[in-house]
């Protein structure tokens, strides 16, 4: 597969290490719930389940043989065809992540 | 060495003679020739034997759909079973061998298969060999293995290279028949970046094999001259010989490069084959189409072919399969077999043609409305049977017959991605679909435009097309005048009769085979071709596929679109698995990482060992040592009594700067780093987000926002892509940078009550326990040289670990040698260092195992609850903090003398061993000179409280059982007064 | 400078630098240039600060050349600075006073082995190793790559001269891998 | 009609006349007790013990394809009970028994053949943990040897014992390991679940999951709505978007495996073989072909073929470990969706929703499992009660912290 890279273009795809699905950026604050019973709730759905579609997906790359950034990349899982690529670190911040 | 079947014409190099064996049996060929067109010349038809019942066959076709024509080329080490005979290049010298015969290929004991065929039906095996039960194993199926397979590995190393690389183009040009050359010419012309792959050794695909003319010249004299102009394009290159085997994704395909297969063995330095990976914008197939036979009874015998491939072989090759030849024919394209052959003089008996009321040949016995029934011929044919329109029966004497059902596209790449083909009415044939690889077209034969006229403007209009899509302009050039005939084709898939009518070849599928597993209910492709192995032979069904589809059919009374598709699978013909593994083999399966005392290691006479892609010095043998026990007693002796050096460079190290550095840490880490003082170092532990351990390591506060992290040898690069997960993917505005420094610091345990006496005469600054005291670090020189160090211990000793610039790193490690020598300093290996470890009782990769908690570990309280850091909740699960989980313990034998084995489980006294009473089990063993016995770390079932039990070591895979005490994980130094000395 | 007491060897192990020529093309062992690597501290722009101090500051995939400083992009706000090892053997000290609080600078001179690739139909040759379209880019680019399962950076200086950097514990895997490619290609 | 011998040659001299369909093409009524989605292994296996084992009717088993056409048709048809922990190593000896007896028991030959399964290891941490797993097995009744270099050199000569970069140093071997013809498990499952009423429905597509007050009432289908009491889904590396149909997420991601299979060769390798400094595996088939195959593409995917460098990967494993192989051609690759789980373990268990049942997470370990995961799933839907061996199968094992990962690779399916 070719990666189209926002900052370095087109790349085998084999340069990078894939994680997972993009919500994985979304990491809830550990302290901000009151047990540790709902805390462990929130992090249980967030850690293990996967909506896991049969279509567009928005996932992880990271370009590890290259720049070593963290992409999101927007693929279709039927056909592999690529239809955004974003920094992760713009999504993050897009999404309102900071410190 | 007579070639009694050679006749004039083709493109051989009759000036030169090459000489070849075929079964020990000596022959000539030319330069042009196949083993195939060579031993046809020779007069040999028969080539091979059929996978299930032993039966003579020759060539079927001239090309790399063949199913029959398989042997064994070359001998030795260089021994390559499985060759098809019809696109094998002679060279001078080559030998080849049958296969799957015995004793000889004209007499085949296993032919007996033959005459049992009617017990060998479709599935026959699915349906016995269960009784008695142990037999299927016993006796059954060795007798089915001993049968199996065609040629034979030699089992010897293959002494070949090979190489891989990668190409960049606009446009990938598969297949260089007019359709490919016509549009490499529009292409090439504009100046775009062309690669044409063609897997034959001579590029022009059919025109080499036809007879009729593009303008005023022949057609293998247009191909030669528009190969020619474009071999001068800087922008085009030709690759003969290629094999595009698949379209991966995105434009991406793999092909094969055969360099030296024609060649008695490969030029010094050159790979046999190269494996490339192909980068296109877009690709074109132009492949070309696959003549079907139709299938009669008996219609396998050599000298059976297929009619394009027996014109083929006179045209180019110059050779004849047989001295009187008939034809068998649905279509147009089949006569042309028989005005060519005429044309060169021999004898056509006739022409049966199942079509009625086209025009006659002139000068030819034509029988229309006619069909091929049978034949005969015990290693060859010898004649055929004839139904005339009238349903009069001839038997006919002939040598060879060509039959032609039609011509199928090759649209195997195009369906690679599992793209559904189209039906075409007039070919009677699938052509490519619209749903194939995104940025492929095919064009000419592969479209289904059989004509050459057709071909040859498909072909420069797809390349048009593909270069607009890429925003650029090519014009179409002056094309020659070529045949425009029509196929003419009525479809003819088998002959009915009460005999076997082979559909596979290579596979033994008759049509009695497709009808069982249609009564069977075996009516789907997938199951026809599962039940039947129709389509699994080394040819993949290229010309059979289509035959079984047909019959299936008409049997379920469905279309043939509505029956099924032919969709195939990368590879688009067999690879050598040494061209997939490229250079990646033997000693350069993987890349190796020296350590900076490499060179000095190996003076000493060190023994190394692989820890990941690192060669590391695992002992350092003495004269009048014996066993490695000896050489790492001594090391670890030494080393607790004295001091010893031992090269820690491996570790990884991670530089981490920033104003959010500290904070950043409090992250990654379960405990506090935020609060650490410039100068010092401190033990973190990694979780993962599910609450296991990751890793650990030091991490030293170098400055203010400056710090070091270390990491375990293995966990380098996954630590390493996490940080960078953590910093842009999850807290994307902390002021953090990071970068790798493990390779840019030789680093060095120095251990033992003399390690600071030892150190301060290379240091240039202070290092007394006051000025820089346990876990402390710092910037220092060594005798001017920029130095690092960090006064940590892994050992348990008082130790420091010291680190230089990569390129010092071998003078150091011969310096500290040099310094420690008033002091007995020794050098120390992996395996002392692993003592020493488990003396102290660190945890390392055996407890790091990706399974085990903090809590396991004994390091609970490390994880703090105050900060949120990576795992920090769910670490808490219930099923993580039972309090009788797994805790690590120390275990010691009873008996001194008695060895402990790693991976033995832990089972109470009196207790069975069954896995309702494994308790633990041992993770580290070592050998400890400190204790005077074998010594282990394990986890144990609510371990921390079972100290001073007693236990039995279980190792059931060796018959062995050790009595053991649960001790404290800490064997030596348990306050750590040594550390702070 | 460093005491004689500590003598340097080079990341293949010897006194004095490895060459080879094979065909067309000479594969030279560099070991004359300090390397550093420098990245903004977040939201700093330190174009200025380099500007000032002569350090160029290529673009993504870029390399640029400006005596005695060269530079290539690592990654975001990150770039690897090189300079002669004979003036700047301690490149991190030379730089910090350049950019102080406003950059992270780390150390990188012994992390690679560099080998120089030079001569003509260097894209023959490379293509046998990695996935970079060699004929495609001209001087100036800079990438990292994977070479025989190596991450290294490529670095064309010009048509005729290519740098690849790897890690310098790799330093023979990687000799091993451009001879045994040059020996195949020409 | 029954399978045998005598059969096979009163056939034969009769021109094979008098065979039957091997399973009955039914049409969908309008209820079942029970409806087994996915005509695969799992799903034709699991309609057969319910109706054999645990003597229940009204059986229905709908497929969107063709029977057998999924991960039961395209993989390398290994079986063993190797397993390390002990959430795992009793259900999958259980399988290995339910495979010995297999072929008497649903009368067709699917050619188990015990010829032994070895995993090379290559430094003293593996062996320690192949000590450690080896004791395991043997714990749980299964058989286990540890060999040494010269062990394995006796058993295959050939391999890369004096030029390798990572040289072995031994094996774990499991003589009752072994490999099974694929299709034929599809075939001789559906065969015997016909024989015993189940409805076979191939070309039916679940396209809903209907439900009234948080119990199952059936399922919409492209054949129409069909009721059921019980549904129990069975489409292992489809389970995401199945179970999506009953507005569930799953612990589980679909990914690609690749597979390959050589040319036909004369017997070379007599048993199965996983390399320990690489990722490869291999066996020979009892036709000739070397099955092998190494790791997942590593990204989510619904497409059943796979790209270049797993290829490559699997190749330069293949030839470090057995430089013969240089010159034997690979024939043919296929690409198979896996349920790729959190912890790399299946589930097989109930759901929030009444009548509804789960079996999936099955990484690439399916098939070997095939037996057991029917029967286990046959059990939990005939008494709503987990069979004693596969206990630990349970969804909310991620929420307690009862994971069974055997490679200790954590939440990240791509490297279970």
């Amino acid at each position: 597969m070719i990666i189209n890279h926002p900052l370095l273009g087109p790349r085998d795809a084999q340069e990078f290490t894939y994680l997972g699905d993009a919500a994985l950026m979304n990491r809830p604050d550990g302290l901000s719930f009151p047990t540790p019973d709902a805390a462990q709730d929130a992090f249980h759905d967030y850690l293990y389940q996967r909506t896991n579609p049969a279509g567009e997906h928005r996932e992880l790359w990271y370009h590890e043989q290259g720049d070593r950034s963290w992409l999101v990349v927007t693929r279709n899982t039927v056909t592999h065809e690529i239809t955004a690529v974003e920094l992760a670190r713009d999504v993050a911040r897009a999404q309102g992540r900071s410190k | 060495m007579t070639q009694k079947n050679r006749i004039t014409g083709g493109q051989i190099d009759r000036t030169r003679t090459l000489s070849f064996t075929f079964d020990g049996k000596s022959y000539a060929g030319h330069p042009g020739d196949t083993l195939a067109s060579a031993l046809l010349a020779n007069g040999v038809r028969l080539m091979g034997r059929s996978f299930k019942y032993h039966r003579p066959r020759g060539p079927l076709s001239a090309g790399s759909e063949e199913p029959n024509a398989i042997v064994q080329l070359r001998s030795g080490a260089r021994q390559e079973p499985n060759t098809r005979a019809t696109v094998a290049e002679l060279f001078d010298g080559l030998t080849a061998s049958s296969q799957n015969r015995f004793p000889s290929l004209s007499f085949d004991l296993m032919g007996v298969n033959d005459l049992l065929s009617p017990f060998f039906a479709a599935g026959f095996y699915y349906k016995t060999f269960m009784w008695p039960a142990k037999f299927w194993e016993k006796v059954y199926e060795p007798i089915i293995r001993h049968a199996a397979g065609l040629g034979a590995l030699s089992k010897q190393d293959d002494p070949d290279e090979y190489d891989k690389g990668f190409l960049h183009c606009d446009l990938l040009i598969i297949g260089a028949g007019p359709a490919g050359l016509s549009a490499a010419l529009t292409a090439g012309r504009a100046g775009a970046r062309v690669i044409v792959t063609d897997e034959d050794f001579r590029m022009g695909g059919r025109l080499n094999a036809e007879t009729f003319t593009l303008g005023d010249q022949s057609g293998a004299d247009w191909a030669t001259a528009t190969v020619a102009e474009l071999a001068q394009m800087p922008s085009v290159r030709l690759m003969p010989r290629t094999t595009t085997l698949g379209a991966m994704d995105h434009g991406i395909y793999s092909a094969v490069e055969r360099v030296s297969d024609h060649l008695a063995a490969p030029l010094a330095g050159k790979p046999r084959q190269t494996l490339w990976r192909i980068y296109s914008a877009r690709a074109l197939l132009t492949g070309g189409a696959t003549e079907r036979p139709i299938a009669f009874e008996n219609n396998d015998r050599p000298g059976i072919m297929l009619a394009g491939a027996l014109r083929a072989y006179a045209n180019r090759w110059g050779a004849t399969v047989g001295d009187r030849v008939a034809v068998f024919t649905n279509n147009d394209d089949g006569l042309r077999t028989a005005t060519d052959l005429q044309a060169k003089g021999i004898d056509v008996a006739a022409v049966i043609d199942t079509r009625t009321g086209g025009p006659l040949l002139p000068g030819i016995r034509h029988l229309q409305g006619a069909e091929v029934t049978g034949s005969t011929g015990r290693l060859g044919l010898s004649s055929i049977t004839i139904r005339h329109a009238n349903g009069r029966s001839e038997t006919l004497p002939v040598t060879a017959l060509g039959v032609s059902g039609g011509w199928n596209p090759n649209l195997n790449i195009a369906s690679h991605h599992r793209g559904r083909p189209v039906w075409n009415e007039t070919l009677a044939a699938f052509t490519p679909g619209p749903t194939g690889p995104v940025g492929l077209t095919a064009a000419g034969a592969a479209a289904g435009e059989m004509s050459t006229h057709a071909a040859l403007h498909g072909g420069a209009n797809a390349a048009i097309a593909a270069l607009s899509d890429l925003g650029r302009t090519a014009t179409k050039p002056d094309l020659p005048s070529a045949e425009d005939a029509p196929l003419n084709l009525s479809p003819k898939w088998y002959v009915a009769g009460k005999g076997r009518a082979w559909v596979d070849q290579q596979n033994d599928v008759t049509v009695k085979d497709v009808k069982l597993a249609h009564q069977e209910n075996f009516v789907s492709v997938e199951h026809l071709k599962r039940y039947t192995t129709l389509g699994m032979a080394t040819d993949q069904g290229k010309t059979g596929n289509i035959l079984g589809l047909a019959v299936m059919a008409e049997l379920t009374g469905k279309s043939i679109p509505d029956t099924g598709t032919t969709i195939y699978r990368p590879p688009y013909t067999p690879v050598a698995m040494g061209a997939l593994g490229g250079r990646s083999r033997g000693h350069d399966f993987k890349p190796t990482r020296l350590t900076p005392s490499h060179k000095w290691a190996s003076e000493q006479g060190a023994v190394f060992v692989e820890v990941g892609m690192w060669l590391r010095a695992q002992w350092f043998p003495k004269p009048g040592e014996t066993t490695w026990r000896q050489s790492v007693d001594r090391e670890v002796l030494a080393t607790r009594a004295c001091v010893g050096i031992c090269d820690v460079t491996t570790l990884g190290k991670i530089d981490i700067q920033g104003t959010d550095a500290g904070a950043f840490l409090d992250r990654v880490y379960a405990n506090t780093f935020s609060t650490l003082a410039v100068g010092k170092v401190r033990y973190g532990l990694m979780l993962r987000e599910d609450g296991i351990v990751m890793d650990d390591g030091t991490t030293a506060r170098m400055g203010q926002n400056e710090w070091v992290m270390t990491t375990t040898t293995a966990n380098a690069v996954p630590v390493f892509r996490h940080l960078e997960y953590v910093r842009q993917c999850l807290y994307p505005d902390m002021d953090v940078q990071l970068i790798s420094t493990t390779e840019a610091w030789a680093q060095y345990s120095v251990a033992g009550p003399n390690a600071r006496k030892l150190l301060q005469k290379l240091v240039d600054q202070d290092i007394s326990d006051a000025a820089f005291p346990y876990m402390a670090c710092g910037n220092i020189t060594v005798k001017g040289t920029r130095a690092r160090l960090f006064r940590i211990s892994f050992s348990g000793e008082l130790a420091y670990e010291i680190a230089v610039p990569t390129r010092y790193g071998d003078a150091m490690i011969r310096a500290l040698m040099e310094a420690g020598r008033e002091f007995d300093a020794v050098a120390y290996g992996t395996e002392a260092l692993g003592v020493m470890r488990v003396e102290k009782g660190h945890v390392a990769g055996n407890e790091l195992n990706g399974q085990s908690t903090a809590l396991n570990m004994g390091l609970g309280k490390m994880v703090s609850k105050k900060k949120d850091a990576i795992g920090m909740v769910l670490s808490g699960r219930e099923g993580l903090t039972t309090e009788d989980g797994l805790r690590i313990v120390g275990v010691k034998p009873v008996d001194p003398a008695q060895p402990l084995t790693a991976g033995a489980h832990l089972l109470g006294h009196g207790k069975a061993a069954i896995a309702a009473n494994d308790d633990g089990w041992l993770t580290s063993v070592v050998y400890s000179p400190h204790v005077g016995s074998s010594i282990a770390l394990g986890y144990l079932k609510n371990g921390a409280a079972r100290i001073g039990e007693r236990l039995r070591a279980v190792n059931l895979l060796a018959k062995t059982e050790v009595e053991v005490e649960i001790v404290s994980p800490h064997f030596v130094d348990p306050e750590g007064d040594r550390l702070r000395g | 400078m460093a005491d004689p007491l500590l003598k340097p060897l080079t990341p293949l192990g010897s006194d004095t630098p490895a060459s080879a020529t094979i065909g067309p093309v000479t594969i030279t062992e560099v070991t004359d240039t300090a390397l550093a690597s420098l990245a903004a501290r977040r939201g700093q722009d330190i174009s200025a600060a380099a500007k000032a101090a002569g350090i160029p500051l290529p673009g993504p995939g870029r390399a640029e050349q400006a005596a005695p400083y060269a530079a290539f992009w690592l990654g975001p706000d990150q770039w690897m600075i090189e300079a002669p090892y004979a003036t700047h053997e301690d490149i991190t000290a030379v730089l910090k006073p350049v950019f102080t609080e406003a950059a992270s600078l780390t150390e990188q001179t012994d992390a690679w082995v560099r080998f120089d690739v030079t001569g003509d139909r260097l894209p023959a040759l490379f293509e046998r190793l990695c996935n970079v379209d060699i004929a495609r880019h001209g001087a100036g680019f800079a990438t990292r790559t994977m070479l025989e399962h190596l991450g290294c950076y490529v670095v064309i200086r010009t048509t005729g001269h290519i740098s690849v950097l790897g890690p310098r514990s790799s330093a023979a895997s990687l000799y091993h891998a451009l001879t045994t490619a040059a020996k195949s290609a020409f | 009609m029954r399978y045998s011998g005598f059969r096979v040659i009163r056939e034969a001299l009769t021109g094979h006349k008098g065979w039957g369909p091997a399973w009955r093409d039914a049409t969908p009524q309008a209820a079942y007790d029970y409806i087994i989605v996915g005509g695969g292994g799992h799903g034709l296996a699991t309609a057969y013990y319910l109706a054999k084992e645990f003597r229940q009717s009204r059986i229905a088993v709908v497929e969107k394809g063709w029977i057998g056409g999924g991960n039961v048709g395209r993989n390398t048809t290994i079986i063993r009970s190797n397993y390390l922990l002990d959430g795992n190593e009793p259900f999958y000896e259980f399988s290995l028994k339910l495979w010995e007896g297999l072929e008497q028991d649903f009368n067709y030959n699917a050619m188990v053949s015990q010829r032994g399964i070895i995993n090379l290891f290559h430094t003293d941490a593996q062996r320690d943990a192949y000590t450690r797993r080896g004791n395991a097995m043997i714990l749980h009744g299964a058989d286990a040897e540890l060999l040494n270099r010269d062990q394995v050199r006796a058993l295959y000569p050939f391999l890369n014992f004096d030029n390798a970069r990572f040289p072995i140093k031994g094996a774990l071997a499991q003589r009752r390991g072994g490999t099974v013809r694929h299709d034929a498990v599809a075939w001789g499952y559906a065969r015997g679940a016909s024989d015993r009423g189940v409805d076979i429905i191939q070309n039916c597509e679940v396209t809903g999951i209907r439900r009234e007050n948080g119990r199952v009432t059936g399922i919409d289908t492209t054949r129409g709505f069909i009721g059921a009491k019980k549904v129990g889904v069975a489409v292992a590396g489809n389970s995401s978007t199945v179970m999506a149909k009953a507005d569930m997420r799953l612990p589980i991601e679909s990914h690609v495996l690749q597979a390959f299979v050589s040319e036909g060769l004369k017997p070379v390798i007599d048993g199965v073989m996983t390399y320990g400094a690489g990722h490869f595996y291999v066996s020979q088939s009892d036709k000739g072909g070397l099955v092998f195959g190494g790791d997942i593409d590593g990204y989510n995917s619904y497409a059943q073929r796979g790209n270049m460098p797993v290829v490559e990967d699997v190749a330069e494993g293949g030839m470090s470990l057995m430089p013969m192989i240089g010159r034997a051609r690979l024939l043919r690759s296929w690409g198979g969706i896996m349920d790729m789980s959190m912890d790399g373990s299946p589930i097989i268990d109930k759901t929030g929703i009444d009548g509804l049942y789960f079996n999936g997470g099955w990484c690439y370990g399916g098939f070997k499992a095939t037996p057991a995961s029917g029967w286990c799933f046959a059990h939990l839907l005939a008494t709503d009660r987990p069979h004693p061996t596969a206990t630990a199968y349970r969804f909310d094992r991620f929420r307690k912290g009862l994971m069974i990962d055997e490679k200790g690779q954590g939440a990240q399916p791509n490297l279970h």
